[in-house]
């Protein structure tokens, strides 16, 4: 009960992290290993390659809850697949600079690369971007399950 | 009379070239006349604040050089040009400061005037070369100095240092050579082309300059030249007005002009000497003029207009 | 009061003023849900119907781009609610709990026209007829009025007078809408009427109004909307069948969208699928189109309508022969003209059926 | 005037019939202002096309969706391409779906197509159209209740009032006199731009309000030349699980992310996405912000140039800032 | 599904920070979970044995193991659950260690997170398939590409295993820049001694097939199957007749053609053996220079080759070889040191390279041993060497250390004093880097023995007095400016990537870092394995090194390919793409952006074309998958139903 008071004050911010296995996946390991503390509110998905990361995934992630997407993966030219993060730079630029057109912050969304001896870069990339969506705030979306004006309509 | 002209661009002359360099500003004017560039001296420019302003306080040196750029930019212009190239490390400096985003604030802060830094700055010689272009300056070519022998040195700050001066090879220029050949003079391989010739030493320890300048002068005459061909008001005094001096400092004679490269080229455009200060140098020319009245053959070529 | 109500309450008229509608219909949204035609959008052309709500526009000039299909057949409707409880000692035993969802609250579609109507009596056979009924269609159905206008507004792609039914078709409706200068006039069809009307707080129309309306009426009655003929592409349909030339002449430039069928009163093609949330779920069943390559995709792979001539053909056949055949020649079509208006490429279902014909009987005879 | 290169349309496809399998072109639909898209495969035919301001369907689609067009082996498909039409041609060659010498354009310049709908608004009813002409810059519509005569420029799509490519960019032979933008190439963002001044609530709410009307017909998706996988789109199939029937906003908005995102780098904004739209949802300004955002990004436009190759099918070692 | 989830304590790693028993009792509530329990060490035999026991009794189907790292531990997890006979693959494991109970210390937050987290690893699983790998044969034929000393020892340590080897080499003969050296430190061994009986082995084992002359056209293919073309370049020559009798070179009129061998300090002819104990000793014509190619007339080679040999109408010849893997033993290039204005390489010709110097000292050089000036063969007296050119150097994009030129240039004096006694040398340096075996005390005895000057610092100019040069610079010790007057000058250009490295990079589909050497697997464990499977690492290409090293790694290399080909089959992860052939829409952007050419096109019947992924190429990056706009390629056990799986839990 003393815990769940201690949380809180700081109520989670639902973020969806999109790791590759080989750099960035292993800097968080890494991190882990080092002891370095983070916030909490990061669930990690692991993926081969940011190549393999549809910019959908985040893209649906945002509109169907998530506060926050953070896709890591390997320094450019130190891909594992040779250029898989350099196509995914790409789509997630794309994606970055559509968001708020939508109504979404840009922010919600943050590519980054972390080696998998970067555990210190990795506390930090996590502690700064969770600190920005706690300053977002809760992502309004588009009143996700609740149907349809006139819900009955359709 | 602006129309007449084929571009216009911003000039800041700065101090030297009221002073010890008059000749510097007034060849330059000449041959730009010829060129077809309007010179549009920046009004109520200011000193650049030269070496004492940033070695108190950088930023008090931006914000004095940022003052002559605001201006103008104000005129509208995006080059300002002028022949001295401690000016133009000044003037660089104050744009270096400009774009670096924790400083910015401060210098148009000093300022306290629209200063949007996007306007470069730029030597007399990388103007030639850059904006002006070697082949204008061939075409304008009345009188070669063929059979003239002229080494060019650039001095320290001309192409130096590589990030700020972005011009030519810091190391092994060849902008003024290119400008030596193009106005017809033979020019040797100078290795001290970029030796430093003690700079403002020449009043506290005349001993360096007498050694540093001497080895210029011997280089250049150990390799037959009639005369050095300089872009700074500096150099030129050590070079020139010191020549005497270090003379008496190597056990040397030298007695070989020293002369600005807009003094050559506006030679060779057929302008008279007296129009582009030759009178003023410190080392008598009359041994080099007498040599290119001697030598130079008119060119077949109707001449451009020379206004 | 009391006997001024009680006249009202035997009335069989009322007159609503121009300015008077949406008080009235507020009234009325007291008890029932009152869907009206409405723009969809802040500038659009088309028009929607939606429930009521305070100052909304209600426009009756035109016929509504969306018919009122969805208010029995939502797009997407829950027909069950399903849980699994697992068992708090052993995890692997669990129960599934079931909750139909059957909605039964009462509706008013005000604005109908006789074609929108048109549609749901097609349906009717589909959902209402035979060993199924379908229980979630008739709740909504049977608790539903339509106020249905004498309609005015026919344009270039309406050919309702040529499926049977026509502008002043009142079957199906519960009041009748008579637009005259100045307001409307509501006439009660059915007995539920007299109730509504009770509820309106209206003034019952002079003389001189119901003669009015009595005057439209006899012109709506009086026109004929449309000129296709339809005898023969019964068997046509079937004769042509194999005739891919023809389908293909006929549906070569349609892009497969679902816009006819979404548009369409009598189209009522469904999916049901289920949509699971961990434990929870629902059991959808959405609107689909047969104009989808997906609509027939088979579990095995084989697709016996792969490609949009075979779809095309089915639609056309579908409203022309296979469902009059089955229905005592009820033609699965009111005529609206939505499909035709609305189509991104302009196909226009009157030339298919012509085609056919023209195809089967070797000539055009109109 | 269009009587004059409807004619000149007619009498190219005459000359080029022997040589061609079909001519994919404009006919008369079931009324003056609704025209339909008619391939023409015998000479008798040929009098149907048409070629005016209400031919508005973009027929590049039909070179590559089932059942195409498709030319047997040494002839060729013409097709009638307006500006924006061309540009679709170009990019359905540069991903590898049309070889360049299958088909024959025929390119039509084109100074706008009409926006049924906003003649419908002018006549504020609907009612049956005897004539429509245009004349001088000005519709004339004779219907049922009386004669309305409307400045062209009140009923263009919104499309065509933001063209910069008026003119085909690719074609094998032009019918018509060139004509000049709406706009300049340097507009043609400002409704973006002007849209991302809004706050991003309001431009949620906006979003929210508009996609509400959708009814997921996909005529969007289909209409779209570029959308290419057609009856294996994402949004509609159940495996992959990516959209549920439900019919909530969420759905709809990953409907038309996906559509959108698809086609990021490679929408040459024809605008049949949202001129089909029945619903009158604004569907192309999503990909007009998608495109600025790659021409901004990559310096790249779509079906310019047959020799690229879309931004985000490919990459760049060097490119930093990204 | 029948689900079992195992929540490791990890001792008190875990524990301590995560309620494990409420992670246990909450995931239970999980749709087709079964079974959950929490262990102290689940990753210990008897924590395995556990997890087996449990997939009996409950007759599971699937597991999730929140523990560690899937880095750490999901290789022992598989295997356990495949003992018991479920697929490895039906597997998925919850980081509850590195990523929630190491980073925070918030218990009730950790918990949460970890119930997540095992939620999501659940909703993966009920989406994973049993997968199966695949086994494919090995070709056991190795590739060496270049022919110095590394490639050589890699070909060589092949062959003598009974490999049948295939050299490529891209000069006409092999041997690369060790056959250019004279002496090689710290020993002073004739270089040619050394490395002859080697390249004469490569040319007499008759296992080992060199294409001289010839570079890589492409690669294709995968670990064990390799399909390498290689495009051997027209010499003129038929190599097979040529006897390397020389009588050509002698009569061929051309005589001014720059001799690369001796990094032109002397000339050749059009036609030329570039040096005497070249492998392959053939003959090739330079057509730049040939009187036949550039006049259209001459023909004097042809009269006069008693063999019969020349062709001048040969043209490119690209020929495939099929391997089982490849050694890169590329080398490297120097540094143009013409970057540097202010020594006037280019511009005085006593000014020379530390390659040229070496071939003045070589016996077989321009001089024939004897050291003179290429300006006027004067012999010098006073000799500087400057070390760090294009090396250490940021200003000239060369910040790190070639390795060898303090160590060159120590030999280099030392070989000066050797054939001029009265000589003097200088050396200019930053610092003296010799570290290996006898290194040190080999410039030390340069020092002390032959007196060699070093001078701590760098040199600002060189500029020219009379017939001499005069080296100014700086001498950081005594802290003043010295000039030194010397007869020759010689800079200690750096190494640098070899020309067409990174194109050739590409074409084997390795990486290279920003200064095109070779990346390797692992800079401390794996230093001769790429990230590709089946291609190897040898000698300088990989980053400057000595000759010691490049054999060293050669070996090391061979080594590693013969471990490879210890097996007669591999297996392939089945964790790769595969199409859904209906869904596929014939787009071609899956091939279009495959990083491997794992994807082609397939023919089906009717002209219908459908991609189809070669599973042994495909490396399971999945970029298809997320550019696959129907999702028609799916990469398996990353499905976009399991990503989205993932997602959707907790998005919910």
């Amino acid at each position: 009960m003393e815990e769940r008071e201690k949380t809180k004050n700081n109520t989670e911010m639902r973020i969806l992290g999109f790791l590759c296995n080989w750099c960035s996946y292993g800097g968080a390991d890494t991190a882990g290993v080092s002891r370095l503390k983070q916030p909490t509110d990061l669930r990690i998905i692991r993926i081969p390659c940011t190549g393999r990361m549809d910019p959908l995934f985040a893209f649906k992630a945002l509109i169907s809850g998530a506060d926050g997407v953070l896709v890591s993966g390997c320094h450019p030219k130190d891909c594992h697949y040779s250029v898989g993060n350099l196509y995914a730079r790409r789509r997630f630029e794309v994606l970055k600079d559509f968001l708020p057109f939508l109504g979404i912050e840009s922010d919600r969304f943050h590519y980054t690369w972390v080696s998998a001896s970067e555990g210190q870069r990795w506390q930090e990339v996590v502690t700064e971007f969770s600190r920005r969506i706690h300053e977002l705030g809760r992502n309004p979306g588009f009143d996700m399950n609740t149907n349809l004006v006139n819900s009955e309509a359709r | 009379m602006k129309d007449n002209f084929s571009r216009t661009v911003a000039y800041y002359p700065g101090c030297s070239v009221e002073g010890t360099a008059k000749e510097f500003d007034e060849s330059t004017r000449e041959i730009f006349r010829v060129l077809n560039v309007a010179l549009r001296e920046i009004p109520d420019w200011n000193c650049c604040g030269s070496t004492p302003s940033h070695i108190y306080d950088p930023l008090l040196s931006a914000a004095i050089s940022g003052r002559n750029l605001a201006i103008a930019e104000r005129m509208g212009f995006y080059e300002v040009m002028t022949p001295c190239p401690g000016c133009l490390k000044a003037l660089k400096g104050s744009i270096e400061v400009f774009n670096n985003p924790l400083k910015r604030k401060d210098l148009l802060n000093i300022l306290d005037m629209p200063f949007y830094g996007r306007i470069k700055a730029v030597s007399v010689v990388q103007f030639l070369v850059e904006d002006v272009g070697i082949e204008e300056i061939e075409r304008c070519v009345l009188f070669p100095l063929e059979g003239i022998t002229i080494v060019p040195y650039y001095g320290c700050l001309l192409t130096r240092p590589p990030k700020s001066a972005q011009f030519d090879d810091p190391e092994q220029p060849t902008s003024l050579d290119r400008i030596l050949e193009a106005i017809g003079a033979t020019v040797p391989h100078f290795p001290f082309k970029t030796e430093c010739c003690g700079a403002t030493y020449g009043v506290v320890r005349k001993d360096i300059v007498g050694r540093l300048t001497g080895r210029i002068l011997e280089m250049a005459l150990d390799l037959g030249a009639d005369a050095i061909a300089v872009a700074c008001p500096l150099c030129q005094q050590n070079l020139d007005l010191r020549q005497e001096q270090i003379e008496r400092y190597r056990g040397r004679s030298f007695k070989i002009s020293v002369p600005y490269i807009t003094q050559l080229i506006g030679l060779s455009f057929g302008i008279d000497p007296k129009k582009l200060g030759w009178h003023r140098l410190a080392a008598d020319p009359q041994k080099l003029l007498t040599r290119f009245d001697k030598l130079s053959k008119k060119r077949p070529t109707e001449p451009p207009t020379i206004r | 009061m009391v006997a001024r109500r009680k006249e009202k309450k035997s009335q069989n008229r009322i007159f609503i003023p121009l300015e008077g509608l949406n008080q009235t219909l507020e009234n009325l949204s007291k008890h029932f849900t009152v869907w009206v035609p409405m723009p969809s959008g802040e500038n659009e052309w088309s028009l929607e119907f939606k429930p009521l709500h305070r100052g909304c526009k209600i426009l009756l000039d035109r016929q509504s781009t969306l018919p009122p299909k969805k208010v029995i057949l939502p797009q997407g409707q829950t027909l069950i609610e399903y849980e699994y409880k697992k068992s708090e000692s052993d995890p692997s035993k669990q129960d599934l709990v079931l909750r139909e969802v059957i909605d039964e609250s009462p509706i008013i579609v005000f604005g109908t026209r006789p074609c929108d109507v048109r549609g749901f009596l097609v349906c009717d056979k589909v959902f209402l007829q035979g060993r199924y009924i379908d229980v979630y269609y008739r709740a909504r159905r049977l608790n539903t009025l339509f106020a249905t206008l004498f309609c005015r507004e026919a344009d270039d792609a309406c050919f309702c007078s040529s499926v049977g039914s026509g502008p002043a078709d009142m079957e199906g409706s519960d009041i009748g809408i008579t637009p005259i200068d100045g307001g409307w006039i509501l006439e009660g069809l059915t007995d539920r009427a007299s109730e509504i009307f009770s509820l309106c707080d209206c003034e019952a129309p002079d003389e001189k109004q119901i003669e009015d309306a009595r005057r439209v009426q006899e012109e709506v009655r009086s026109m004929r909307v449309g000129n296709l003929r339809t005898d023969g592409v019964l068997e046509g349909v079937k004769g042509q069948f194999q005739n891919m030339e023809l389908w293909r002449d006929i549906a070569e430039s349609c892009l497969s969208c679902g816009v006819c069928t979404y548009v369409c009163p009598t189209c009522y093609c469904f999916t049901i699928t289920d949509e699971p949330q961990g434990l929870r779920g629902e059991r959808l069943r959405s609107w689909d189109s047969c104009m989808f390559y997906q609509y027939t995709q088979e579990a095995s792979g084989h697709n016996p309508r792969p490609t949009k001539l075979e779809r095309y053909r089915n639609r056309l056949g579908h409203k022309f022969s296979y469902f009059p055949l089955r229905y005592s020649g009820m033609i699965a079509c009111c005529g609206c003209g939505r499909c035709i208006r609305s189509c991104p490429v302009s196909i226009d279902i009157r030339q298919g059926v012509e085609r056919v014909r023209e195809a089967h009987h070797g000539c055009v005879c109109s | 005037m269009w009587s004059e290169i409807t004619k000149k349309l007619q009498e190219t496809v005459q000359n080029i019939m022997p040589q061609v399998e079909a001519v994919i072109g404009w006919e008369r639909g079931f009324n003056e202002i609704r025209i339909k898209p008619v391939v023409i495969k015998k000479e008798g035919d040929i009098s149907k096309l048409v070629w005016n301001p209400f031919c508005v369907q973009n027929l590049s689609g039909y070179l590559v969706k089932s059942p195409a067009v498709i030319p047997r082996e040494g002839r060729r498909v013409a097709i009638c391409v307006k500006g924006c039409d061309s540009r679709s041609v170009t990019a359905l060659i540069q991903e590898g779906f049309l070889k360049r010498d299958q088909i024959f354009i025929i390119g039509i310049p084109c100074s706008g197509t009409v926006d049924w709908r906003k003649v419908m608004k002018r006549l504020e009813r609907s009612s049956v159209i005897h004539r429509a002409e245009i004349k001088d810059g000005r519709l004339m519509v004779e219907h049922a209740e009386g004669v309305e005569e409307i400045p062209l420029r009140e009923i263009l799509l919104r499309r065509c009032l933001r063209c910069v490519y008026p003119n085909p960019t690719v074609s094998d032979v032009v019918i018509g006199e060139t004509v000049s933008p709406h706009i300049e190439k340097e507009d043609l963002y400002k409704d973006v731009e002007a849209f991302e001044r809004k706050s991003l609530d309001e431009r949620r709410k906006f979003w929210a309000e508009t996609l509400s009307r959708c009814i997921r017909c996909y005529a969007c998706r289909n209409a779209c030349p570029l959308c290419i996988c057609q009856d294996w789109c994402i949004a509609e199939r159940r495996d992959p699980k990516w959209v549920t029937q439900k019919p909530t906003l969420k759905d709809i908005l990953l409907f038309h992310g996906i559509h959108a995102l698809h086609l990021a780098g490679r929408c040459t904004e024809c605008g049949e996405c949202e001129r089909v739209c029945p619903m009158e949802i604004p569907v192309m300004f999503i990909k007009e912000k998608l495109n600025e955002t790659t021409l901004r990004l990559f310096s790249y436009e779509a079906g310019i140039d047959s020799n690229l190759v879309p931004p985000l099918l490919t990459f760049n070692p060097h490119e930093t800032g990204i | 599904m029948r689900i079992g989830v195992f929540v490791c304590q990890c001792g008190t790693n875990i524990a301590s920070t995560v309620d494990t028993e409420r992670v246990a009792q909450e995931v239970k509530k999980l749709p087709d979970v079964v079974y959950t329990t929490t262990y102290m060490y689940t990753c210990s035999e008897p924590g395995q044995q556990e997890i087996q026991r449990a997939i009996e009794e409950h007759n599971l189907q699937g597991v999730v193991v929140a523990a560690c790292s899937p880095r750490m531990h999901e290789p022992t997890f598989r295997r356990a659950v495949e003992k018991a006979g479920l697929n490895r693959y039906m597997f998925e494991m919850a980081n509850i260690r590195e990523h929630v109970s190491w980073v925070s210390n918030d218990r009730e937050a950790n918990t949460k997170k970890a119930i997540e987290l095992v939620r999501m690893a659940v909703a993966k699983l009920r989406f994973n398939q049993p997968l199966f790998p695949s086994r494919v044969a090995i070709n056991k034929r190795v590739m060496v590409i270049g022919g110095g000393v590394a490639g050589i020892q890699a070909a060589l340590d092949c062959a003598d295993a009974g490999l049948d080897v295939v050299l490529v080499e891209r000069r006409t003969s092999i041997g690369g820049k060790m056959a250019q050296l004279d002496k090689t430190f710290p020993t002073i061994d004739c270089s040619s001694c050394i490395l002859g009986p080697k390249m004469v082995d490569v040319a007499q084992k008759e296992n080992i097939t060199l294409h001289a002359y010839s570079e890589i056209e492409s690669v294709s293919g995968y670990v064990g199957n390799f399909a390498v073309r290689v495009r051997k370049k027209a010499t003129y020559v038929d190599w097979k007749a040529c006897t390397g009798c020389g009588v050509c070179m002698e009569k061929c009129p051309s005589r001014k053609v720059p001799d690369e061998f001796n990094e032109g300090l002397s000339f050749t002819r059009a036609i030329n053996i570039p040096f005497p104990q070249a492998i392959p000793k053939k003959a090739t014509i330079n057509r730049s220079y040939c009187i036949y190619f550039t006049k259209g007339k001459c023909g004097i080679c042809a009269k006069v080759c008693p063999a019969k040999a020349i062709r001048y109408d040969m043209t490119d010849e690209v020929v495939t070889e099929e391997v089982g893997a490849i050694i890169v033993a590329t080398g490297y290039d120097l540094f143009d040191p013409s970057a540097y204005g202010e020594y006037g390489a280019g511009q005085y010709r006593d000014v020379i390279t530390g390659i040229q110097y070496e071939r003045i000292l070589s016996a077989s050089g321009p001089f024939g041993g004897h050291i003179k000036r290429p300006s006027d063969g004067r012999e010098p007296k006073d000799v500087v060497f400057i070390a760090c050119v294009g090396s250490r150097d940021a200003s000239v994009g060369r910040p790190y250390c070639s390795g060898v030129c303090c160590m060159y240039i120590a030999k280099q004096a030392i070989l000066t004093k050797d054939h001029i006694p009265n000589s003097r040398s200088y050396v200019f340096y930053m610092d003296i880097r010799s570290p290996a075996k006898n290194y040190d005390e080999f410039v030390r005895r340069a020092q002390e023995e032959y007196g060699v000057q070093y001078i701590r610092g760098r040199v600002g100019k060189i500029y020219p007095r009379g017939d001499r040069l005069v080296v100014q610079g700086m001498d950081t010790l005594l802290g003043i400016q010295v000039e030194v007057e010397a007869d020759l000058v010689v800079l200690a250009t750096g190494i640098e990537a070899s020309r067409g490295a990174r194109e050739l990079a590409e074409k084997l589909h390795i990486s290279y870092d920003q200064y095109g050497f070779f990346m390797e697997n692992h800079p401390k464990l794996r230093p001769v394995e790429t990230n590709t499977a089946g291609i190897y690492l040898a000698g300088v290409c990989q980053g400057p090194k000595d000759i010691p090293a490049s054999v060293a790694q050669g070996s090391a290399a061979a080594a590693k390919v013969l471990a490879l080909f210890a097996r007669d089959t591999i297996e392939t992860s089945p964790q790769v793409a595969s199409v859904t052939e209906r869904a596929c829409i014939a787009c071609g952007k899956c091939i279009e952006v495959c990083p491997y050419g794992a994807i082609r096109w397939k023919e089906l019947k009717g002209g219908v074309r459908k991609a189809e992924v070669i599973t042994t190429v495909c490396q399971g990056c999945g970029l298809c998958n997320a550019t696959c706009p129907p999702k028609a390629i799916q990469l398996q056990h990353a499905t976009d139903n399991q990503i989205l799986a993932e997602i959707e839990e907790l998005c919910a």
